[in-house]
């Protein structure tokens, strides 16, 4: 155990086992992601209240779902940071932010563009919504804290300690904002929280959100290695890696 | 499929524009993802290639300046000596 | 080598020959507060801040005294969040500059507890003297004698937690030149649970509703920032310290 | 431990020290003692990371790796002891301009050292600031400035003394007058680590000497047992 955990802390035994893990994860990926999709968008049976504009669901949720994940998943790896001081901890936060950050945008501008034929408004201070606003502005906290240090390895602690801060607080924000909202709303129909959903329509949304998570998987690990590259760019094996594969090798083994 | 017609798919009983909207920014930002990450990799390994060319060309010249500690020797301008012309 | 027989020098327990937690607390918290005496001019801005803040709503939006007595709590929580992130910048930065901090995580005292130190006179400059202003604010946004009571006491239970949560956005911004406004933007969207339980109390009472649950919750989130706000600024400083 | 220290005892050992900063390294494979009953100087040219050795010895800098003994034992073990015994003063050493001398020593000292208000006058006193106890420190040059810094060394009681750039703004009898200080503290069994820009007249000096950064092949060796 303690082997495997000091091996991973090893940039190029990670850059080599990422190499292996990502052919898998973008071709399964792109598979479930796009077969949850067609389904959802064109096979999937019409629903019987919204209509047929219940079909952004297919995208909507994978990406609210992921975009939270990402953030809780930077949490743990900011106290792997801060604990144990592993480098690839902070590689993956640095990695994952921006994506993290683009999806947050994607479940909120798809979130809104659902409202519009829902609620017949774009925007409505609906507590799913609101709080996905605000973990918008906790990524754009950690993006901003991680670009604003010169120095790679303050950055990453102090990104750590965000991401940290700001994991305990999400509980709490959550509550409070689904608090607030009942304080100033009627209860509404809400997005997403249907009693029945049935097979035709849950599996291809299941298929869809595994399949953006293992997108994920393989994003992360393409930025990791450009990261570790990046960092280790005086290490003697890096200076092989592209004195031999003169870059176009390192591309292929990612596209 | 639940629809009749191509057709149908398109207009997705009025809500085509909303869905079609979401699908096509949510295509858009993920191929957006795809791209800085590729451009990203891309900066990186040619940066390197560029410092890897440097060194074997034998341009470590600033390296040597560091080395010597720096004489701090005056650089002739010609500003300067306009200035003490006027 | 000299060898001498009268060597003097001895190491030192830390706990028999150093002051104890409470002296240094307090020896931190006198200095800040007598710098803030000597330094009248930060005491007074995020005060003066707090009242045109407010002063701007009747003025941008509307004087009518339904929309006042509507929007008065949130106004004034607004306000008092302003300007306690408008005082955060300076709550490390002078100490971080000149060297104190450097001095303070040396101490043999575990530094969160000093922070802790600190974070109290900060709220004692800023958070307190807002509290102390809201009931004539208040007034002049037609707020009535029992919402502007719970109003004083979301902000004397609320402002500490803005104190504290700030602690930690200052401590992660010390380091950088321009900290301020990545500040504010680390710091807001941990702000709003508390701004939203601090006006969300007030709207309760003026509907007459029973408000001491929402107190005690209030009360809840203050204990958590006091256990954790300062370890995680703690940590947060020593990072940036170690980068200086 | 509270018997008087040995000239064999090892306050601080570092092994194996390495740091690297915006990705070059500063020095590397860096080992040395800090025995009690020395001097030793830090030496090397600009940016060649004298400071953050000094940091890292105090344990300000996290960025390195390599170990830090404590008396023997892992310094991470011992983190109050350590800080209590180990005095740094760096070049901004914690001066408040808005307040007095007296003030600042006060509360420089406060969480470290019992020291009763009439030393703390009489160490002003002695470094030659006995009219300006009750002034603001803004209104101090900062010659005096440093003085009132310096003056925690007259009371001072930690066994290890980290010094960087002391003397910065002394006139030539302060610097003087600090060697002399530094020289009998050596002799009473402490163990004091500087850096400084001139050459300072103190016998059986150690020094420690770092290569110039930026240099692939730059690496720090500690030299020789002065004396």
């Amino acid at each position: 155990m303690w082997q495997f955990f000091h091996k991973l802390g090893s940039p190029k035994w990670f850059y080599g086992i990422a190499g292996r893990f990502m052919p898998w994860l973008l071709g399964f990926g792109l598979l479930l992601a796009l077969a949850g999709i067609v389904w959802g968008l064109a096979f999937a049976p019409r629903d019987y209240l919204q209509g047929n504009s219940y079909r952004i669901i297919f995208i909507h949720v994978p990406t609210a779902f992921l975009a939270q994940s990402v953030y809780m998943m930077m949490a743990v790896a900011g106290v792997i940071t801060l604990v144990w001081k592993m480098k690839l901890a902070d590689v993956f936060v640095r990695a994952a932010a921006p994506v993290g950050a683009i999806l947050t945008v994607l479940a909120l501008f798809t979130g809104a563009v659902w409202g519009k034929p829902t609620w017949g408004t774009w925007w409505i201070w609906d507590a799913r919504l609101t709080s996905m606003l605000i973990l918008l502005f906790l990524y754009l906290g950690i993006i901003g804290l991680a670009h604003a240090y010169s120095d790679e390895k303050t950055a990453a602690r102090a990104v750590a300690v965000l991401a940290v801060v700001g994991v305990v607080n999400i509980p709490i924000i959550k509550y409070s904002v689904e608090w607030w909202n009942t304080l100033h709303q009627p209860a509404t129909f809400k997005l997403t929280e249907k009693p029945t959903m049935v097979p035709e329509m849950w599996v291809p949304l299941l298929l869809a959100v595994l399949g953006t998570y293992l997108l994920f998987g393989w994003a992360a690990l393409y930025r990791m290695q450009t990261e570790v590259l990046r960092r280790e760019r005086r290490t003697r094996w890096v200076k092989e890696l592209i004195a031999a594969g003169g870059g176009s090798q390192l591309k292929s083994r990612g596209a | 499929m639940a629809f009749d017609s191509f057709s149908a798919f398109v207009v997705m009983g009025g809500h085509g524009p909303y869905v079609w909207t979401c699908y096509g920014v949510f295509f858009l930002l993920v191929a957006l993802i795809a791209w800085l990450s590729i451009r990203d990799r891309r900066q990186v390994v040619r940066s390197q290639q560029r410092e890897q060319a440097m060194v074997s060309s034998g341009q470590a010249d600033t390296a040597r300046r560091a080395r010597a500690g720096g004489g701090f020797q005056r650089i002739p301008t010609t500003q300067n000596e306009s200035i003490s012309k006027s | 080598m000299g060898q001498q027989e009268s060597m003097s020098v001895r190491v030192l327990d830390p706990v028999t020959t150093s002051p104890g937690l409470w002296q240094s607390m307090i020896a931190v918290l006198r200095r800040d507060l007598r710098l803030s005496v000597r330094q009248k001019q930060d005491l007074l801005n995020p005060l003066l801040f707090f009242v045109m803040v407010v002063a701007l709503f009747p003025l941008g939006v509307s004087p009518e005294s339904d929309f006042l007595r509507e929007a008065g709590a949130g106004i004034l929580w607004v306000g008092a969040l302003l300007a306690t992130l408008l005082s955060l910048d300076h709550l490390f930065r002078f100490d971080y500059e000149d060297g104190t901090l450097e001095q303070m995580a040396l101490q043999p005292q575990p530094l969160f507890v000093l922070v802790l130190a600190k974070t109290l006179a900060h709220w004692l400059v800023t958070g307190l003297p807002l509290v102390i202003l809201t009931p004539m604010l208040g007034m002049m946004l037609f707020l009535d004698g029992n919402s502007v009571a719970v109003l004083c006491l979301t902000l004397l239970i609320g402002t500490p937690v803005l104190s504290l949560i700030g602690s930690v956005g200052a401590a992660l911004t010390v380091g950088l030149r321009a900290g301020g406004v990545l500040l504010s933007l680390l710091v807001i969207p941990l702000y709003i649970p508390v701004l939203i339980f601090g006006t969300g109390t007030v709207m309760a009472a003026a509907g007459g509703s029973d408000v001491s649950g929402h107190l005690a919750l209030m009360a809840a989130i203050l204990v958590l920032a006091l256990v954790l706000a300062p370890l995680a600024a703690a940590v947060a400083l020593k990072i940036s310290l170690s980068a200086s | 431990m509270t018997e008087p220290l040995q000239h064999a005892d090892h306050l601080l050992r570092a092994e194996a020290l390495e740091c690297e900063r915006d990705g070059r390294t500063l020095f590397s494979d860096l080992s040395f003692s800090i025995v009690p009953g020395t001097l030793t100087r830090v030496e090397g040219p600009n940016g060649s990371g004298k400071t953050t050795l000094l940091r890292i010895l105090a344990g300000l800098n996290d960025n390195w790796s390599g170990q830090v003994y404590w008396c023997g034992e892992p310094r991470q073990r011992h983190w109050d002891q350590v800080r209590r015994n180990v005095l740094y003063l760096g070049h901004r050493p914690g001066i408040k301009m808005l307040l007095t001398p007296l003030e600042n020593l006060q509360a420089l000292v406060a969480g470290r050292q019992y020291v009763p208000d009439n030393i703390l006058t009489q160490a002003l006193e002695q470094v030659g600031l006995g009219p300006w106890t009750q002034v603001p420190c803004s209104q101090l040059s900062a010659g005096q400035k440093r003085r009132v810094a310096l003056a925690r060394l007259l009371f001072a009681d930690e066994p290890v003394w980290l010094l960087d750039e002391a003397f910065t703004a002394l006139d030539v009898d302060a610097v003087a007058a600090v060697e002399r200080l530094l020289e009998d503290r050596v002799r009473q069994g402490g163990a004091v680590v500087m850096t400084t820009h001139h050459e300072p007249a103190l016998k059986g000096m150690r020094r420690i000497r770092l290569g110039a950064a930026g240099e692939p092949e730059s690496v720090a060796h500690a030299v020789g047992e002065g004396g």
